[in-house]
């Protein structure tokens, strides 16, 4: 009782403290929002995601199912208490230890079917609950029985907390079932429980003792956890509210302000961060560990800067964390005191050229791939499509790149470069070989011409009729690289190109759930060793029988892929290119063979 | 076929006791041949006697020495310890073997397996080798490894700073060494981890010219003394060694990567000195190739390039291993079975002309 | 006292002197990114490189002058970076040099 | 490799009777050395030195400034040995070693050319009628000195020791290049050996330091230093000397050259001016000394007759460590009076009483 009293206090204080801010300038928007609509949806979220768990129920039925019974059980029992002592006492408000204890207080109560029906509801929420317990249970002992690889670490407070939650309700069970088997009655489960084992007389004296005990372990629980993981359940709640009201979490990092403070603290560490996350077995840097360490304030500094922000784990999470956005403000808080120089860029002046169908910007990893641009460019001359090579003489970078060491606030100069480079000519649209430059010149340029990558804009040619191409007997496996999959969420255009043109073979890992590369961006001091085993992890998966060739979609990637590969490793518009070639069989399979040799 | 077929001077005598004269002998007693070493110094090994562990994997020398010998104790082969043959006189299709004016012995083939002396260090002055107890050559540095020298410093100094000078008389025209040593850089790296492992806080530097690590984990060694020893590599050669402060030596170079002089005090500098002819140039050249000296490297130059060693316009006469050029120890050891070949097939064809 | 105008100077000393103890914001950067070391000046990094075309930012050449002490000046140089990574994806050593070049930026006084 | 042979390293100096020519830079700059030097050579240790009034500078330092040409300077040359010759002596004293390199210079290119020996007799005969013959002894101050080390060393009550410590003081030669470097063999040890000063410091019972840039260059190089343009080339010199010595704490400087015992002193104080950077621990600087100064100093002479005051590094410090009493307040006696006090330098460090 007193620790409810307790955590409700810490609750409140740190709730404030994180919102420090808004109070001094509370936005009119969130206020406005406050009371619409989207308080509503707010609520059916928190019913959706806090007690149904549907998200993680999609990715995992058992372990959605172990969240769902206990978060579900415990609230039917919450609130079914609640009636029940409204119901049979009369009056609505009362002490939380009453509806709690009730059964302590009130072992016999008539009220007819009424009172035998919020008697079994009260027992199939304690039944749902117990069941999530021994799935939880089971999942400690063996993951795989809940059809997952790695589960998180708990530090010491944390197992703490989970003894007493895993003692509240068995004990409960218990307690429950001695008093209706000293003073009868009881629903189906603690009834029947109580009448078979706890009749005799001898056990009366254990019915106190054994509410105490129950009581005692439920104070105990909430007094550890606003300190422990489990402050997730209510700070998940206010977190959804939060959102729904239009708060948005800032670019530098913060943990102990407005919206980022909640998304740390609502990490419930269900690990399924862990299970979809490239790094080999389970590696500090992945996300639950991460969000762990901003909590205590210490190491984040290294798990930030070493891992590969391939987004595999925002896109697993149940709970929407902006995971990416907290690892590049983490970076941009390490390397706050770099600031970039580049007045040394030269000016660009307005070109006045003819109208062209595509600017071609093939970036500063796309200078090391010339086959990509050359068989690009045939292709263009296939489709009958006119163009301009923008960075033929040299390419200066998008900004992505500062973007994901957090240094964002530096690239200004480039964009501005870049944007000069681009708004000079004259185009129907800009095309980019590079998903790096693609996600940028999307997000941040605020261009009028629409921006493709290379794959989505030979799919269009593909659909128009401008190219075409017939099945051919290679098959291939296609890695889709994390800033054009995950990140620009595309992932139908390198497919139905490959397609077009042979057998894309399907993997035990692709699209949102592919693996990294090995060598993003992001990773700023992964090490060679680490970089080369995660690289070797993603081939195993693309290395898969009967390819004759792995391909992707990025100079990165396919950089590094071709390092390490035993397969030749190419690019869609490489592949596309040789297979345009005339359409005498012998010469379609000679151009095969040379995509592998090559 | 067994030794007796052959002609009665089919006796090998094999001139030098170190790995390369070992691994001759064994291979032609092996192939059925009798024959002899003959040894300057009282006992077998050579410049192997010297060495503390060998690169690229840190094996004890002194094991492979005692395989070594123990080979040849096993097949009996007759030794000349204590002889050094300084004159060669061709008798016959054979050989008569003199030291001085003293007769050693007759032999159908000489085998040259003398080896490679070391650099004399003191030929470069400015490095002050020989003047300043501090100044070692990497062979000392050997013997301070196996405990038969101390520390050129105080047993006081935790954080020694030292400094390793690659290509000491090699590739050096003006000291008549116009070839690379090609053992000195990884015998440099080699030794300055060693130096690391044994002062962990030590500061240890490598000058060179170029980094030649053409064997297999030779590059990665190099790269290990980077990463994980903190060596550092300094891509320019000492212009001299003068004294510093106390005990120490006052080092001054180029850094040719950032065109820039650099100076250090040193606790040790220890000089790579390369591999040159074992016989002095003159005494060679009259000695074994009957001829008047010219200045240059003078390793003893082998027939062709398919020849493994039968020696340039002499008749029976071979050489094995590292007075060839320099060479690493696989290499001796290949080439010495190669080198017993062709004095079989040698034999043979004496023993032809014979019966015809 | 106002110090004199002699009308001339001494030109200051080129030489590095290895003996001098390496700065300790310098021992910060290699202990943070140990990689560095394993740098051998094979100058791709300075092949390769965007801002190198128009500013003298070689990365390689960082590396050899950071332990030099002219921390400000390896920082100054080290801000000319665009972090486009080109450097990282040809370096045959395998050395962090976008978190290396971060490290160094960040040794340059701030900007004012 | 030739041994190297000690004896090639010595050098003939006659025990007496020499013809002495002062340095024009150190009677400038430091009045009260060759005074001091004659004084003990003639009264300490009763040799016959004769000076004549009449002879000039030898106008070396002109001479390597393209000033004056080959011819004149030989001519000058020669009317100092024709004042030689006329008072009867054979052996020549030098007191500076521009002088002396030029003696050593213009004798071996009589030696190897005598036409041009010939056209300098005539010369001098047309300009002055005189006439010469040439030494047989050409001898440097620190020379002699060195020659009669052990003589004076006996004379002297003070040793080149720290009184109170006992211990040895460190000392820092600095030949004069054109010394030891122009005609090796002219003088003692050359520039592989330079033992002329260290001999004598090591004599007095001081220790000798041998810094990585001993034989490097004072900075002086005349024209360098006489155009105000090229004079940073000359400080820079300087700068790395003291730069090397600097690591070893040296409580002296011992230079045998009047302009190396001016550059070594004097630009102590600009670089101190310059970079605030002093080379000793207490920021007064390296006090410098020649040698004469020096076997006045261990003889007992009065530091101010000496005219130790002319030094811009102050010798106080030394003085108090080696134990030679002085009168404090007659440093400056003989200007006229406190008012004429010379100004403080900003960051070298001097005291007045």
């Amino acid at each position: 009782m007193l620790g409810f009293m307790f955590a409700l206090v810490v609750l409140l204080l740190r709730y404030l403290w994180w919102l420090r801010s808004l109070w001094r300038r509370p936005s009119s928007r969130l206020l406005s929002r406050m009371f619409s609509k989207h308080s509503l949806l707010a609520v059916r979220e928190i019913f959706a995601e806090g007690l149904l768990h549907l998200r993680i129920y999609k990715r995992n039925r058992r372990l959605g199912f172990m969240h769902m019974s206990l978060a579900l059980g415990w609230f039917m029992m919450i609130v079914g208490g609640k009636f029940e002592t409204w119901f049979h006492s009369g009056q609505f408000l009362h002490g939380t230890w009453y509806a709690v204890f009730f059964r302590y207080f009130e072992p016999q109560t008539a009220g007819g079917w009424a009172g035998r029906f919020w008697l079994h509801y009260m027992d199939l929420g304690l039944l749902l609950v117990l069941t999530g317990l021994t799935l939880a249970i089971m999942k400690r002992i063996r993951k795989r029985i809940l059809g997952i690889h790695s589960s998180t670490r708990h530090t010491l407070v944390n197992r703490v907390a989970l003894t007493f939650l895993w003692m509240i309700f068995p004990l409960r069970l218990v307690a429950e079932a001695l008093t209706f088997g000293q003073h009868g009655g009881g629903g189906f489960l603690t009834g029947s429980l109580g009448r078979c084992c706890f009749s005799s007389g001898m056990l009366a004296g254990l019915e106190l003792p054994l509410w105490w005990a129950y009581s005692l372990s439920l104070g105990a629980f909430f007094v550890v956890l606003p300190f422990s993981r489990y402050l997730h359940i209510p700070t998940e709640m206010a977190l959804i509210f939060l959102r729904h009201w239009g708060l948005r979490a800032a670019e530098d990092l913060q943990p102990e302000k407005a919206l980022q403070a909640f998304e740390i603290h609502a990490c419930s560490a269900c690990g399924l961060c862990l299970d979809v996350c490239p790094a080999i077995k389970d590696h500090p840097f992945q996300s639950a560990y991460f969000l762990r360490a901003l909590r205590s304030g210490k190491g984040w500094e290294s798990l930030a800067s070493t891992c590969l922000s391939c987004g595999a784990c925002e896109e697993a999470c149940p709970i929407n964390l902006g995971l990416e956005k907290l690892r590049t403000a983490a970076r941009g808080k390490i390397h706050e005191k770099h600031h970039a120089v580049y007045s040394y860029l030269p000016t660009v002046a307005p070109v006045e050229t003819s109208r062209v169908d595509v600017l071609l910007f093939t970036g500063c990893m796309g200078r090391m791939k010339p086959a990509t641009t050359k068989a690009l460019k045939d292709l263009f001359e296939e489709a009958g499509l006119t163009w301009v090579h923008l960075d033929e003489q040299e390419s200066i970078c998008c900004g992505r790149p500062l973007a994901l060491a957090g240094r964002a606030s530096e690239a200004g100069a480039l964009r501005e470069f870049n944007r000069n480079l681009i708004q000079g000519q004259q185009a129907r649209m800009l095309v980019t070989t590079c998903p790096i430059c693609l996600k940028q010149f999307r997000d941040d340029y605020g261009l009028e011409l629409p921006v493709y990558h290379h794959s989505e804009m030979l799919w269009y040619c593909l659909r128009a009729g401008r190219l075409k191409r017939e099945k051919g007997t290679a098959c291939f496996s296609y890695h889709d690289p994390c800033e054009l999959g995950r990140k620009s969420a595309c992932y139908q255009a390198p497919r139905e190109l490959l397609q077009s043109c042979g057998t894309l073979l399907p993997l035990e890992r692709e699209q949102a759930d592919a693996l990294c590369c090995g060598n993003s961006l992001g990773a700023l001091s992964l090490s060679l060793s680490e970089r080369q085993a995660l690289t070797s992890r993603t081939l195993k998966v693309l290395e898969v029988p009967g390819a004759a060739c792995v391909v992707t979609a990025c100079p990165l990637c396919q950089h590094n892929l071709a390092r390490q590969s035993r397969l030749p490793v190419r690019d869609l518009a490489e592949v596309l290119a040789v297979t345009g070639l005339p359409e005498q069989h012998g010469q379609r399979t000679a151009a095969l063979a040379a995509v592998q040799e090559l | 076929m067994n030794a007796s077929e052959y002609l009665p001077n089919d006796e090998v005598a094999i001139i030098g006791g170190g790995p390369a004269g070992m691994q001759t002998a064994l291979a032609l007693s092996e192939r059925g041949f009798s024959v002899r070493i003959y040894e300057q110094k009282e006992q077998l090994g050579g410049h192997l006697k010297g060495w503390h562990h060998l690169f690229p994997h840190g094996v004890a020398a002194s094991d492979l020495l005692g395989q070594l010998k123990e080979q040849v104790l096993a097949r009996a082969v007759p030794l000349h310890l204590g002889q050094s043959v300084d004159r060669l006189q061709k008798v016959g299709a054979g050989w008569a073997l003199w030291q001085g004016e003293r007769p050693l012995g007759r032999a159908g083939v000489v085998v040259l397996a003398n080896g490679f002396a070391l650099f004399d260090a003191r030929r470069k002055e400015e490095y002050g080798y020989g003047l300043y107890p501090s100044v070692l050559t990497a062979a000392d540095l050997e013997a301070v490894f196996r405990k038969e020298q101390p520390w050129p410093f105080g047993s006081d100094r935790m954080a020694p700073q030292v400094g390793f000078v690659h290509c000491v008389g090699s590739r050096d025209l003006k000291c008549g060494s116009p070839h690379c040593s090609k053992l000195c850089c990884v015998t440099a790296v080699k030794q300055a981890m060693a130096v690391k492992s044994l002062f962990p806080e030590a500061q240890v530097y490598c000058f060179y010219m170029d980094l030649r690590m053409h064997g297999l984990e030779y590059e990665e060694l190099y790269r290990k003394a980077q990463v994980d020893y903190g060596v550092r590599f300094i891509r320019g050669r000492l212009s001299e060694a003068a004294p510093g402060q106390g005990k120490r030596l006052h080092v001054k170079a180029e850094d040719t990567l950032q065109g820039r002089p650099l100076h250090l005090q040193l606790d040790m500098l220890v000089l790579m000195s390369g591999m040159v002819p074992a016989f002095l140039l003159e005494q060679q050249e009259r000695a074994v190739f009957l001829k008047e000296p010219v200045f240059g490297s003078g390793f003893v130059p082998v027939q062709g390039l398919l020849a493994a060693g039968s020696v340039v316009q002499q008749e029976g006469l071979f050489a094995s291993g590292a007075c060839k050029g320099p060479a690493t120890l696989p290499e001796v050891f290949a080439d010495a079975s190669a080198v017993a070949r062709e004095v079989e097939q040698y034999l043979k064809s004496l023993k032809a002309v014979g019966h015809a | 006292m106002p110090k004199p105008d002699f009308g001339f100077a001494f030109a200051p000393n080129r030489a590095l002197d290895l003996s001098a103890p390496l700065l300790p914001e310098v021992q910060v950067v290699l202990e943070a990114e140990p990689s560095i070391r394993a740098c051998m000046a094979c100058g791709q990094c300075a092949a390769v490189c965007t801002a190198g075309a128009f500013t003298p930012l070689a990365f390689y050449r960082l590396v050899l002058e950071l332990r030099g002490g002219d921390v400000a000046a390896v920082g100054e140089r080290a801000r000319h970076c665009m972090l486009c990574g080109k450097c990282q994806m040809t370096c045959p050593r395998g050395v962090n040099i976008r978190n290396a070049v971060l490290l160094m930026a960040a040794l340059a006084p701030p900007k004012p | 490799m030739t041994p190297l042979l000690w004896k090639d390293y010595q050098k003939e100096v006659p025990d007496n009777h020499y013809f002495f020519v002062r340095s024009c830079i150190r009677q400038t700059f430091f009045p009260g050395a060759e005074a001091a030097l004659l004084d003990i050579l003639r009264n300490s240790l009763g040799l016959d030195v004769f000076e004549d009034r009449r002879h000039t500078t030898c106008t070396g330092i002109a001479y390597h400034c393209d000033l004056v040409p080959l011819e004149t300077i030989m001519t000058v040359i020669a009317r100092q040995l024709s004042l030689m010759t006329e008072a009867g002596y054979r052996h020549l004293l030098v007191s500076c070693v521009t002088s002396f390199g030029i003696y050593l210079e213009m004798l071996d290119m009589w030696q190897h050319h005598p036409e041009m020996l010939e056209q300098t007799r005539e010369a001098l005969w047309k300009s002055t009628r005189r006439s010469f013959e040439l030494p047989v002894a050409l001898v440097h101050t620190s020379d002699l000195v060195y020659h009669l080390r052990k003589p004076i060393a006996d004379r002297s009550p003070h040793r080149l020791v720290d009184k109170s410590t006992q211990r040895a003081l460190r000392v820092v030669d600095h030949v004069g290049c054109h010394y030891a470097k122009i005609f090796p063999a002219g003088g003692f040890g050359g520039a592989e050996f330079p033992s002329v000063l260290s001999g004598l410091a090591e004599t007095f019972g001081g220790e000798m330091v041998d810094y990585p840039e001993r034989r490097h260059c004072c900075g002086f190089g005349f024209r360098h230093y006489l155009l105000q343009e090229n004079r940073g080339y000359s400080l820079s010199n300087s700068r790395i000397k003291f730069e090397s010595m600097e690591a070893f704490a040296p409580d002296l400087i011992l230079t045998n050259c009047p302009g190396c015992n001016m550059f070594l002193d004097r630009w102590q104080y600009t670089l101190a001016e310059m970079s605030g950077k002093t080379y000793d621990r207490e920021g007064k600087g390296i006090p410098v000394l020649s040698h004469e100064e020096l076997a006045a100093l261990m003889l007992g002479r009065d530091p101010w007759t000496l005219g130790l005051q002319m030094h811009q590094v102050q010798l106080e410090p030394l003085l108090d460590k080696i134990g030679i009493a002085y009168q404090a307040r007659q440093k400056y006696s003989m200007l006229a009076g406190a008012a004429s006090l010379p100004g403080e330098p900003s960051v070298l460090k001097v005291s007045f009483q």
